[in-house]
């Protein structure tokens, strides 16, 4: 059933989808084995590796590596407010996303603040701020600096675990751990964790973040047509993916803290 | 208002230079009233005057040109450019002033000052309504190839005047400009050709020798402030800051009035006035005329 | 933009004046606060080849301070002047993870700094002399083509001894870079730009032993150390950096800030940083050349 | 006319048609362009007071190169907010349009700004100026080689003609190497091929350099003697600035 909605939808979309359509037939992302361009099945999602206390400064910081995308996110605060006048009741969430010059293919020189970075920024901001107590902190400004070393899909997931990861370190009280994985529909089979190759075939990409424990969405992005019904799958299979990471984030923090307890000798 | 009492009194105390720094409409007025400026000057009369021409030597043309403590540095550098569909036989004249923080203490590295491109405006049009130059002149080969001459101005020092200061520099510039010989090679690009080797070039030159453009009518230009009753020629930035009204009259050689700008300001200028400034500028363009004639006695208009 | 005296290291060195004193007078004793003396280095670890898609790269950590440096080979024109040589241009970049005062446009000001210093210690003199890396081995058609090497450098984390480990990681990502042997198409006439085949099989390593090592040395009082933390950055009279190859000889020098120094004093220092040098190099060699091994296997 | 600048076609200057043949520099029986001795500096001139606009000024003059710089201040400062017990220096270098011999933008010069700032910070008692800035600006009129070594001497005399607290003046010479041969106070021909160059900013009566920058491939007795060289050249420098400064407060008390 899916693979023939999934083609209606594509023509239907006229002259673009004559081309992404072309592209589609060409490129076989799944192979008839059911396997994907990188080796992977279409649930499976790349390896993860993450490491706390990355940058000896920060309060806390972290590397979090899905596949060959590579994120490092550093924490500063709770601090005293920079600008008076932001001074409130709650903590003030500050985020910037950067990219480095060759986190890319092509070497690109990008000054800080262009438009896909001050959203990306925002985006994760927006998240960061739905998980963090602020209340607990008031008069009080916390900065995550997210900086990508390498990009190859997922940036935006990969910035929100290395964050969360880097505000669990830096000891700031949290509801839960917000996670985030992204899912993709292509050649009609519902993908997770898509890479660079996949993310730029312009098929349906859904971004999810979690708060796993609470079982709530915070974050939902999705830019390009697909059917509801198919929607809830992808977005059911992204689900699965925020909870492996938020498994996986929880095992590095117990490590963690097993270390610290074993340094301290208690 | 027991206000002026009480400088009145301060007056007495003061010494001059705060005096003049705490109330400088009064210390200005007084002065006036003794019919002399704060320097020393009568009421008509411009500052102290100079011309060198030449002062860049990379340049193709150029000039420094000093009223007073305003300096200003003019270069005019030629450059090749292919022209317009529109006028494929015109060059072109590029004009911009530059005001660089050494200038001025209000000017601030990375942020122009205000000044700058309104001075760089008004001379381009005084410059090309004046139809001092005829930019056929600048034609090398129609169609394919013309002068783009980049008229440069840097002040150096600001101390009122900017505009008669740029423009006198521009002039000046100009009336020293000497165009390159140059000719066209297999490549159509234009080169340089230098005395010796140009008769070994079998290339056909275009501009054969170096040559001087002919400056048709020469404007010159008088600001003046007026406060009050009184006109007050070529005003210093201390006299320019207290007075806000302000006329630029610009005449050409013949006596033909070019532009006239007169910026906002309290006080009307009223026909009467307008006319006085227009008589202190023809005395002033006299004098400029003369002084660029010696700088310049080769030069025939 | 302009350049104002902002005090170098930011307002993270918050120091009391007992602290002060207590880094200076560790060093008047040649016992530092972590417990070095004046000339031992931090501990230094490479990775190479941390950037897979880049032609060269590697990561390099002196104690708390991080830097990654990758190497872009493109194919490009060589310049009029210089018709024999490739090209190489450094840029640095300040993330804000490693100091929040990098945020927005704030870390520009040390990132133009560091690039101007590593291209002065690195690259040699205008002609192309006395460069650490062999400009004419980038050469693939003369006049026509070569190889533009971009250089990119991230600050991960800083403490301290930022262009000293810039230095070293682009050192080791020099060593880590292949660049694709490329064939010329044979039978084009002068004028025209030749035709070309980039080899993705095939690699060239670089010669690198030519590549210097950075040294700065910092004085606090009236002594000079070695791979400063950035507390005892905050503590300098002046520094010195000086970039020395393996012959010894000076590539390349910029005193960075501070006080007037004596010559005697400056000529001192250059001799310390030749000695210094030799030790940094075999360090740097060994650490690469496991970072390799590690690598391959 | 000017007007028509919105669609500027791109424009280049006509170069001569005769190839210049590379100069022929480490050639034995080499001159250098301008026909000097390879340890003979050119004339050097200098004038205070050039900007009346400005606390203190001063034009130099070497050879083809002609820089003017202009001092404001002490004054307040807009820029820092924070309190301060020392003065803050704030130095910027831009170039005129006509200033290279291919018309350029006239935009300021980041690296040179730096430059300057730290060759003088180390002259200049910031302690007599607290919670104040002192402004130095200098405009490149005419670049000829070894612009910052002539901005930076002569940043330090409009310093002294503003009355800043120094240490001492602040002088600065370069060098030049080919291959053997040191070569002092370059033009910008020579500077274009050097091998390697030398820069020294130092403070002549208390024998201190405030600067030092050295690119390019040098061995320790080299550099000993292009250190050496710089020194003395920036001892004589120095006399003559001390001259200019000496006439320049002769000429006022008359």
């Amino acid at each position: 059933m899916g693979i023939v909605e999934g083609k209606e939808s594509i023509e239907r979309c006229g002259g673009n989808g004559m081309v992404f359509e072309k592209i589609h037939l060409r490129m076989e992302y799944v192979s008839p084995e059911g396997l994907r361009l990188d080796g992977r099945r279409p649930m499976e999602m790349r390896q993860i590796r993450a490491e706390i206390g990355a940058v000896s400064k920060a309060d806390g910081s972290a590397i979090f590596e899905m596949g060959n995308t590579k994120v490092i996110a550093a924490v500063y605060g709770p601090r005293e407010v920079q600008n008076r006048s932001q001074i409130s009741n709650h903590a003030l969430v500050r985020c910037e996303y950067s990219m480095a010059n060759f986190s890319t293919g092509d070497r690109m020189r990008k000054s800080k603040g262009d438009r896909r970075s001050t959203e990306i920024s925002l985006v994760i901001r927006q998240t960061m701020e739905a998980s963090i107590l602020t209340h607990l902190l008031p008069r009080s400004q916390i900065d995550i600096y997210v900086q990508v070393l390498q990009a190859d899909g997922g940036t935006r997931s990969a910035c929100i675990n290395a964050a969360t990861l880097a505000l669990a370190d830096a000891g700031i009280p949290m509801r839960d751990l917000v996670t985030s994985c992204s899912a993709g529909y292509l050649n009609s089979t519902p993908l997770l964790d898509l890479n660079y190759v996949e993310d730029s075939a312009g098929g349906p990409d859904v971004t999810l973040g979690i708060l796993p424990k609470l079982d709530k969405v915070t974050l939902l992005q999705m830019d390009s047509k697909l059917p509801i019904d198919i929607l809830e799958n992808v977005m059911q299979l992204a689900i699965e993916g925020c909870k492996a990471i938020a498994n996986y984030i929880r095992e590095i923090l117990l490590e963690n803290t097993k270390q610290l307890e074993y340094r301290r000798g208690v | 208002m027991g206000l002026p009492n009480a400088f009145e009194d301060l007056s007495s105390e003061l010494e001059v230079d705060a005096f003049r720094r705490l109330f400088p409409l009064r210390y200005f007025e007084r002065h006036l009233a003794e019919s002399i400026r704060t320097d020393g000057r009568p009421l008509g009369k411009a500052r102290e005057t100079s011309i060198f021409l030449g002062a860049v030597a990379s340049a193709n043309g150029s000039a420094l040109v000093k009223i007073g403590s305003t300096t200003m540095l003019t270069a005019i550098k030629m450059e090749v450019m292919t022209p317009s569909l529109e006028s494929p036989d015109e060059g072109c004249l590029a004009i911009d002033f530059f005001m660089p923080p050494i200038c001025s203490p209000i000017v601030r590295p990375g942020r122009p000052a205000e000044a700058s491109p309104v001075v760089s405006k008004q001379l381009s049009d005084t410059i090309s309504s004046s139809k001092m130059i005829d930019l056929k002149e600048l034609s090398l080969v129609s169609g394919k190839a013309a002068w783009m001459a980049y008229l440069d101005i840097y002040c150096l020092d600001a101390d009122g005047a900017l505009f008669d200061a740029a423009l006198l520099s521009a002039v000046a510039a100009l009336s020293h400009l000497q165009i390159p010989a140059v000719a066209m090679n297999d490549d159509g690009k234009i080169v340089l050709v230098s005395d010796e080797d140009g008769r070994k070039q079998a290339q056909e030159p275009v501009n054969k020798e170096k040559r001087k453009l002919t400056l048709r009518s020469i404007p010159f230009s008088l600001t003046c402030i007026l406060h009050k009753n009184y006109i007050l020629a070529d005003p210093t930035a201390e006299e320019e800051s207290i007075v806000e009204t302000h006329v630029t009259i610009v005449l050409d050689t013949s006596g033909q009035l070019i532009s006239l700008y007169k910026p906002g300001g309290p006080v009307l200028a009223y026909t009467s006035a307008i006319q006085d400034c227009v008589a202190l500028t023809r005395q002033r363009v006299k004098e400029l005329k003369s002084f660029l004639d010696k700088e310049n006695p080769d030069m025939e208009v | 933009m302009w350049h104002a005296s902002a005090p170098r290291t930011s307002g993270m060195v918050g120091l009391s004046l007992g602290e002060k004193h207590f880094i200076q007078g560790g060093i008047a004793h040649d016992l530092r606060c972590d417990g070095r003396k004046r000339l031992t280095y931090r501990r230094i670890s490479v990775e190479t080849g941390v950037i897979p898609h880049a032609n060269g790269s590697a990561q390099v950590r002196i104690g708390g301070t991080d830097v990654i440096a990758s190497i872009k080979a493109e194919l490009g024109k060589p310049s009029l002047l210089q018709p024999d040589k490739g090209k190489v241009s450094i840029y640095i970049d300040c993330s804000s993870t490693a100091e929040p005062a990098f945020e927005g446009r704030g870390g520009n000001e040390l990132a133009a700094e560091l690039s101007i210093a590593l291209q002065r210690c690195l690259l040699g003199g205008k002609s192309g002399a006395g460069a650490g890396i062999d400009l004419s081995s980038l050469i693939v058609v003369e006049g026509k083509i070569c190889w533009d090497l971009y250089i990119d450098g991230l600050v991960v984390s800083s403490d301290g001894n930022l262009l000293d480990a810039l230095g070293a990681a682009i050192k080791a990502a020099l060593c880590n870079t292949g660049i694709p042997r490329v064939q010329v198409a044979a039978g084009t006439s002068n004028d025209e730009q030749p035709e070309v085949d980039v080899s993705d099989e095939e690699f060239l390593q670089f010669d690198t032993s030519g590549v210097p090592v950075i040294v700065t040395l910092t004085k606090v009082g009236r002594h000079y150390i070695v791979d400063a933390t950035s507390e005892e950055e905050s503590q300098m009279s002046s520094a010195v950096s000086i970039s020395v190859n393996r012959q010894g000889h000076i590539c390349g020098m910029t005193k960075r800030g501070g006080v007037g120094l004596d010559p005697s004093i400056i000529l001192d220092m250059i001799s310390v940083a030749q000695h210094v040098s030799a030790q940094l190099i075999n360090k740097l060699d060994s650490e690469i050349a496991s970072a390799e091994a590690e690598e391959e296997t | 006319m000017a007007g028509k600048g919105g669609a500027t076609p791109a424009t280049y200057s006509p170069s001569p048609t005769t190839d210049k043949q590379k100069p022929a520099l480490f050639k034995e029986d080499w001159v250098r362009p301008d026909g000097r001795g390879f340890h003979q500096c050119r004339p050097a001139f200098f004038r205070t007071g050039a900007v009346n606009a400005a606390s203190g000024s001063a034009y130099a003059e070497f050879g083809n190169t002609k820089v003017i710089v202009s001092v404001f201040g002490p004054r307040e400062s807009k820029k820092a907010m924070m309190y301060s017990d020392i003065g803050r220096l704030n130095c910027n270098v831009s170039f005129t349009t006509f200033a290279t011999p291919v018309r350029g933008q006239g935009s300021d010069h980041n690296e040179y700004s730096a430059m300057l700032h730290k060759a003088l910070e180390g002259g200049i008692i910031l302690e007599s100026f607290p919670k104040t800035t002192v402004d130095v600006f200098a405009l490149v009129l005419e670049s000829s080689g070894s612009d910052l070594p002539v901005v930076i001497s002569c940043a330090s005399l409009a310093l002294a003609d503003a009355g800043i607290m120094m240490y001492d003046l602040v002088a600065s010479v370069s060098v030049s190497s080919f291959s053997k041969n040191l070569v002092i106070d370059p033009v910008l021909e020579e500077e274009n091929c050097q091998d390697g160059s030398l820069m020294i900013t130092c403070m002549p009566s208390r024998y201190e350099i405030t600067q030092l920058t050295v690119t390019g491939e040098w061995s320790s007795p080299k550099i000993n003697e292009g250190m050496q060289l710089c020194l003395d050249a920036c001892a004589k420098l120095a006399k003559i600035m001390r001259s200019c400064l000496k006439e320049a407060a002769s000429d006022s008390k008359e």
